[in-house]
């Protein structure tokens, strides 16, 4: 096997705080190195710097033996390497074609040969069994069909080198399955793939090697075949973590939330069903299933076209959030990025965003005791910051995720809407928040959990409903939850 | 090619329908603003329907109509360009350095010159946005300010009169019945809408107007694409200066003030968003034709000028309001 | 560095207000510095630019450093002009005021803690400030427009269809212009005033606004113009639309091209304000005032009606 | 409580001294741009560092000011203000005409009804903007334009003079030395920081602009803030129309011409974001005396006019440009 890529103690540095301390890595022709570790731990901004996003303080590439400096992205994609990147990239108003011919656009003479894109994307997307019209503008996509998109694109680029970092964030199993399906062919054509993910089962179905980085040093290189997954994690988190979904057995109390014959056309219809007091419900479905909406509507975001939502036996009509806010509803929406964070405000004022007004005083905000809030909560879900006045923007995506919640959990909410809640957050961390949702159903609070990852929503849950193009097709409990009968139901084709 | 069958469902197919239809109404209603603005203007008075008239409008309306091209451009990458009118001036009064009787340079040395002049401020514009990080409002704001100083100085504030009789025939003549002007304007649009629509160059104004880091990402040059844009619209703000030079007959360094006011007010009347990314030069053409039917039909009614404006305000808001209801329709159906 | 603060000789209140008071030759100020200011309404259009070329050269001749600000119609910019040219010791200030009723405080202010000389020139303040004032040269606007209008009349043998073109509404000097037309007008009711609009002072705004006018199918016979600025815009129209000479068109100020225009029949009258006059007069105020001799404290400089019989003679020299 | 314990590591103290000194860098570049402009013009011409001019300096600067600390809340909400030039007009109208000598109502009743005027086209503007959905440019420029019209239209473009002494005295007394204006200016910046800095609306602020949609979904009644904002924003541009009238002894429906532009440029220049969220009120006051330096400065240097159009575009090139530098310090450290 060859060597196509090394790196050679790269040392990077942001606002004078070094997040890469002399890391290196060597990735050969035709294999899937994993690369892991904990939110923050520096596997983006190493990604990045090889893909001439940020420059290196420090450190050396060499592409198949030969030093490089790549001095930006167009650089690097003209030297072969391409790239998924974590945080989804769409030009909302252009179309999935042209979003995926951007910058390399098929033309005769500057003109754009619309049909040709089209053409070629289908086929991508086909490859992918994506049945989205090429001509589809990027906005109108849910957001895992434009994680769908981005992957297209980067498998589109015929590169040597292919960077994926967490693709499967926010994409289903089904998805999964056929982007694993193309990786192993793409690594049978000698192609070097570097792939993040927090998802550890992925990796021992699809790596050839592993490397764990822990804060911005590399712990260890190791075939995958040699290592299992109890020592993955106890790398990344520096401990022995047992389980990621702890036990609970929370006692179900009274009825908290009833939704009656919820319908909005075109997203959901006729959705029924409740929630008591200590419990977890999962909901399931496909992407486009309509869950997100079913919650959002739930939360006031949005209005129901038909149908009742009854909070605590009564018939409880919210114009907006702040309606559901203040019936001790709380909702961690599934784009952390678009609905759930000021990018440019600091973690503090992030923090206490929804409670600011409860605790002021005379409009005054209480400067003391937000800060208080705000360091219990960094302290308790472990948010990995330099300082509370640092802009959530640069935060890891990890850490934006517990912001969000640490954001919500100030709210002290009876019912939970989780919506996607996981999503982009490493094992231990994932464990903390599953033993956190456990602890609030202790306390008898009721938790909605929307996950595309089936065995979260196994391990988790006390009931699952599942639904299936807008309609609530099922309902799984005890014994029933398993992974092949929430498939059986979510799936419209049979 | 594959349709996903789940199209095939309730929810799936109403959506796609109510989307189609949605995109119709977004698209023309605007459109429907201006011929509802027409019709009550024809009805208030009758020589408002005059075919004299109606070429008038759209002669008048092509300075702003040419600046709001350029205009759109720079609003589609996500800037914005305040100093077309001061540009504008400049140009003038270099076209008409150029053509005075007694220099009698020909035409199109004077064409060169504004066209130049403007590029020459579109690309300083850019070049300090790109590469040095001024922000669109304050570089242009700047360039606003400087060019109409340029302007002046040039002169000591005196217009330059007496401009050759062949370049006076530049926005003075007549083509096929139609004033030569529109010619100008329809050439521009028509161009800039071939730019955006169809090139490759125009996907990458809407990149980089829609997620700079994308196009980033993406390989796409920002920088470089911004400066050009902004480098059209400047040569564009030089090419209404030649015309206006020809059209008032002199060399006038103080024309042209807050004309970036309606050029602005164009592009977002025709649906131009102003955080970039999204709108297209039809939006923009009927954006300037509504812009001058306002200030056309209000003249020619006898309305004092006082009442034009506030009128002029009101009736701005209905036509955008009436686009607004159009594109919400889609929520409703 | 402030300028002392001297109790003020000559007022509204002394008994002769034509005059300081000579004689008491101890008082005569000193002057506290070369520098004068003239603070213009704007310097935009040819007339204005050649008040400040006249402003400086006249003021050179008497010895006077002159400094040229331009508010550019901003009131309250020429106001903070004027406050930054006192307490900048300059010996004296020649302003032409962007509105008429807008200096009282400064007026007073300026006159109260800075003994210097302030003139109005051009343009006039109102009846309290000017009583304030060191003194004042000034146009009838509103003559010139009576003069013109009379002229338009004559030409129309009473009777026919204007538009009137203005300046900015609400300036004062477009205010005191029209009403000089209106003053006229309300005598001849057979002269129908069809349009009136503003043109802004300029030829872009004049030209688009003339052929709206033209394409409205009313019948025109004049069209009169506040300044020369706006004419020649119309006069590129009515040439495109073959109308020369069958429209008639009036302007103000007699520029330079006003004046050919005159000349050529394009332009069938003007009005010229002789701003070289207005200076001399204000800077033999100023010169009195530091010398302690009497001057006059109202000063009139009176329009004239340019029309082909008399632009040469005006003007022999173009 | 718990504290991540690696904070309490090396890296971490040193990224909070590092962190300190590029906040504090970011904080003052346009404070140190100031400076170095002061340095120069005293060098240039002494005069300018006498306390009378200072003082002058100050007191001009005041309209604009406090047109700019109303700009500074709307540009933080991801809006924009054209109408404050316009309102202003209408409010300097009014008070004029509530304390005409034979009207003569107390210097309280011009306040009041100047600040409710200011405060109704502000809430109209956030109404069409929050409500209906207009684009905040195309909803204020058609108040810019309906209020002008307003404003001349309601004395036929007369100004209204002959206003009481009590009334001339509130722009034009001095209090312990210093022009009330002042006063005015220093009492209105500091409102706004207190509400920007300190309060949950002012946080809301910040929330609106930053991020729309997580604002609404915190619970945030995004429509009803924003109507606020113009509304203080409209109240504020009354307040300068009342200060107006007294200062120009009269109501005067032209003033305020294109003074938005000056506001929005003083707020641009403190760092103020034109895409919301960013900035803070210290910002917009060191633009503000910026600009007042560099209109004073310029008169007194004798500077014609001309020049100085093409100098002042220079000039806050150069200042912003400190600015751009001081922020990128940080990443050199
Ligand atoms: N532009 C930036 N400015 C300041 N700090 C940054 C910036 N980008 C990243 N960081 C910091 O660098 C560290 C590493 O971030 P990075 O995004 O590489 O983490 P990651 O390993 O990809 O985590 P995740 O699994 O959550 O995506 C984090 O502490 C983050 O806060
Ligand atoms: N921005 C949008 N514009 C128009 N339609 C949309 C948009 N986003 C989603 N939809 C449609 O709404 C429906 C529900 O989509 P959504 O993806 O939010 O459901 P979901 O169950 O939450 O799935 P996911 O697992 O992707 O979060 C689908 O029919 C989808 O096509
Ligand atoms: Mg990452
Ligand atoms: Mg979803």
């Amino acid at each position: 096997m060859t060597e196509i890529l090394r790196m050679k103690g790269v040392v990077k540095s942001f606002s004078g705080v070094e997040v890469l301390h002399g890391v290196d890595l060597s990735l050969n022709e035709g294999e899937v190195l994993a690369l892991v570790g904990e939110n923050g731990a520096g596997k983006s901004t190493l990604m990045k710097i090889l893909m001439g996003i940020e420059q290196p303080d420090s450190g050396e590439i060499f592409l198949n033996g030969v030093k490089t400096i790549i001095p930006g992205p167009a650089h690097a994609l003209a030297l072969g390497i391409a790239m998924i990147h974590q945080e989804l990239n769409p030009v909302p108003e252009m179309t999935v074609a042209e979003n995926i011919f951007l910058g390399r656009e098929v033309n005769r003479f500057g003109f754009v040969s619309r049909r040709e894109q089209e053409r070629l994307t289908e086929a991508w997307l086909q490859k992918l069994r994506l049945r989205i019209p090429p001509a589809t503008r990027m906005r109108d996509l849910s957001i895992s069909q434009t994680q769908m998109v981005e992957i297209a694109k980067a498998l589109s680029l015929n590169s040597k080198i292919l960077i994926m970092d967490e693709p499967t964030s926010a994409i289903t199993q089904q998805e999964v399955n056929d982007l694993f399906h193309i990786i192993t062919m793409l690594r049978d054509e000698g192609i070097g793939i570097i792939y993040i993910s927090h998802k550890l089962d992925e990796l021992f179905q699809i790596s050839d090697r592993v490397q764990v980085l822990r804060d911005g040093n590399v712990i260890n290189v190791t075939p995958t075949k040699e290592t299992s997954r109890r020592a993955m994690v106890r790398d990344m988190v520096g401990r022995e973590l047992s389980t990621i979904y702890p036990t609970c057995d929370s006692q179900l109390g009274e009825v908290l939330l009833e939704v009656r014959d919820l319908t909005r056309y075109g997203e959901f219809e006729s959705v029924s069903f409740s929630l008591r007091a200590g419990e977890k419900l999962g909901i399931a479905g496909l992407m486009g299933a309509g869950r997100t909406e079913l919650v959002s509507t739930i939360f006031g975001e949005r209005q129901p076209d038909r149908g009742e939502i009854h909070v605590k036996d009564k018939v409880f009509a919210p114009r907006h959030p702040n309606d559901a806010i203040r019936q001790k509803i709380a909702l961690v929406p599934e784009d952390r990025k678009l609905m759930g964070l000021n990018l440019i405000m600091t973690v503090g004022d992030n923090i206490t965003m929804c409670v600011d007004r409860r605790e002021s005083r005379f409009g005054l905000l209480n400067i003391k005791k937000n800060k208080e809030m705000v360091e219990e909560m960094v302290g308790s879900l472990a948010i990995k910051v330099h300082s509370y006045s640092q802009n959530v923007e640069n935060l890891s995506g990890g850490n934006q995720q517990k912001v969000v919640l640490a954001k919500w959990l100030l709210t002290n909410p009876d019912i939970l809407l989780f919506d996607e809640p996981t999503r982009g957050i490493d094992v231990g961390a994932k464990a903390e928040i599953f033993e956190l949702i456990n602890s609030l159903v202790m306390q008898q609070k009721a938790v909605i959990m929307i996950s595309s990852e089936m065995p979260e929503l196994v391990g988790m849950s006390t009931r699952v409903l599942v639904m299936c193009e807008g309609r609530l097709i099922g309902e799984l409990s005890g014994a029933d939850i398993t992974q092949e009968n929430i498939m059986a139901l979510a799936s419209p084709l049979q | 090619m594959q349709i996903d069958k789940r199209a095939e469902g309730f929810p799936y197919r109403m959506h796609l329908m109510s989307l189609r239809s949605a995109e119709f109404w977004k698209k023309t209603g605007i459109f429907w603003a201006l011929v509802i603005l027409v019709i009550i203007m024809a009805l208030s008075q009758p020589a408002f329907l005059t075919q004299q008239n109606l070429i008038n409008i759209l002669k008048q309306a092509s300075i702003t109509g040419i600046l709001a091209v350029g205009m759109t451009l720079v609003l589609l990458s996500g800037g914005i360009d305040l100093s077309v009118g001061s540009v504008l001036a400049v140009a003038c009064m270099a076209a008409a350095f150029m053509t005075t009787a007694d220099r009698g340079y020909p035409v199109i040395v004077a064409f060169i010159a504004g066209l130049s002049v403007g590029a020459l401020f579109g690309i300083i514009n850019g070049v300090g946005i790109a590469y040095i990080g001024f922000a669109p409002f304050i570089m242009t704001l700047a360039t606003l300010s400087a060019a109409r100083g340029l302007a002046l100085v040039s002169t000591n504030n005196k217009p330059i009169f007496n401009l050759t009789r062949e370049f006076v025939a530049v926005s003075n003549s007549q083509f096929l019945g139609l004033p030569s002007l529109i010619y100008y304007f329809a050439a521009t649009a028509l161009i800039a809408y071939i730019l955006t629509r169809f090139t490759v160059f125009g996907k990458w104004i809407y990149a980089v107007g829609g997620n700079e880091n994308a196009a980033k990402f993406s390989g796409i040059n920002v920088k470089r694409v911004k400066v050009i844009i902004y480098g059209i619209a400047g040569a564009l703000s030089g090419l209404t200066g030649v015309l206006m030079a020809s059209r008032i007959t002199s060399g006038n360094p103080t024309v042209g003030e807050a004309y970036e006011l309606d050029a602005i007010a164009a592009c977002v009347i025709g649906g131009i968003s102003m955080s970039g990314g999204s709108g297209s030069i039809i939006g923009t053409v009927l954006g300037v034709l509504i812009l001058g039917v306002i200030s056309n039909g209000f003249d020619i009614l006898g309305i004092s000028s006082n009442y034009q404006r506030i009128m002029k305000g009101i009736v701005i808001l209905l036509a955008v309001y009436i686009d607004i209801r159009a594109r919400s329709a889609k929520k409703t159906i | 560095g402030s300028a002392p603060t001297k109790p003020q000789a000559s007022g509204g209140d002394a008994p002769a207000p034509a005059a300081t008071s000579a004689g008491e030759t101890s008082t005569v100020p000193q002057p506290p510095s070369k520098k004068v200011a003239w603070v213009a309404s704007n310097i935009a259009n040819e007339f204005t630019t050649g008040m400040a070329d006249n402003a400086v050269a006249i003021g050179k001749e008497h010895g006077w450093e002159v400094t040229v600000f331009n508010p550019n119609s901003d009131l309250a910019k020429q106001i903070s002009q004027i406050e930054n040219a006192a307490t900048q010791g300059f010996a004296a200030i020649i302003f032409d005021p962007v509105a008429f009723d807008g200096m009282n405080a400064v007026v007073e202010n300026t006159m109260a803690n800075h003994n210097i000389p302030v003139i109005t020139l051009h343009g006039s303040v109102s009846p309290e400030a000017q009583k304030l004032l060191t003194a004042y040269v000034a146009v009838d606007l509103t003559k010139g427009g009576e003069l013109k209008m009379e002229q338009v009349v004559k030409d129309l043998g009473g009777k026919g269809d204007i538009a009137i073109m203005t300046g900015t509404e609400g300036q004062t000097s477009a205010l005191l212009v029209t009403q000089g037309y209106d003053n006229v007008l309300k005598n001849y009711p057979d002269i129908n005033v069809v349009f009136r609009g503003a043109g802004n002072w300029n030829a872009d705004d004049a030209t688009p606004l003339a052929e709206n006018w033209l394409s409205s199918g009313k019948h025109l016979d004049a069209i009169v113009c506040n300044n020369d600025g706006m004419a020649l815009g119309v006069r590129a129209v009515l040439q495109a639309a073959g109308l020369t000479g069958k429209i008639k068109l009036y302007g103000l100020d007699a520029t330079k091209e006003g004046r050919a225009a005159i000349r050529d029949g394009s332009f069938d009258a003007t009005i010229w304000v002789d701003s070289y006059a207005e200076f001399v007069e204000a800077f033999k105020i100023i010169d009195a005032f530091y010398a302690g001799q009497p001057f006059e404290k109202e000063v009139m400089v009176a329009p004239s009606l340019v029309t082909k019989d008399n632009v040469d003679q005006l003007f022999p020299n173009d």
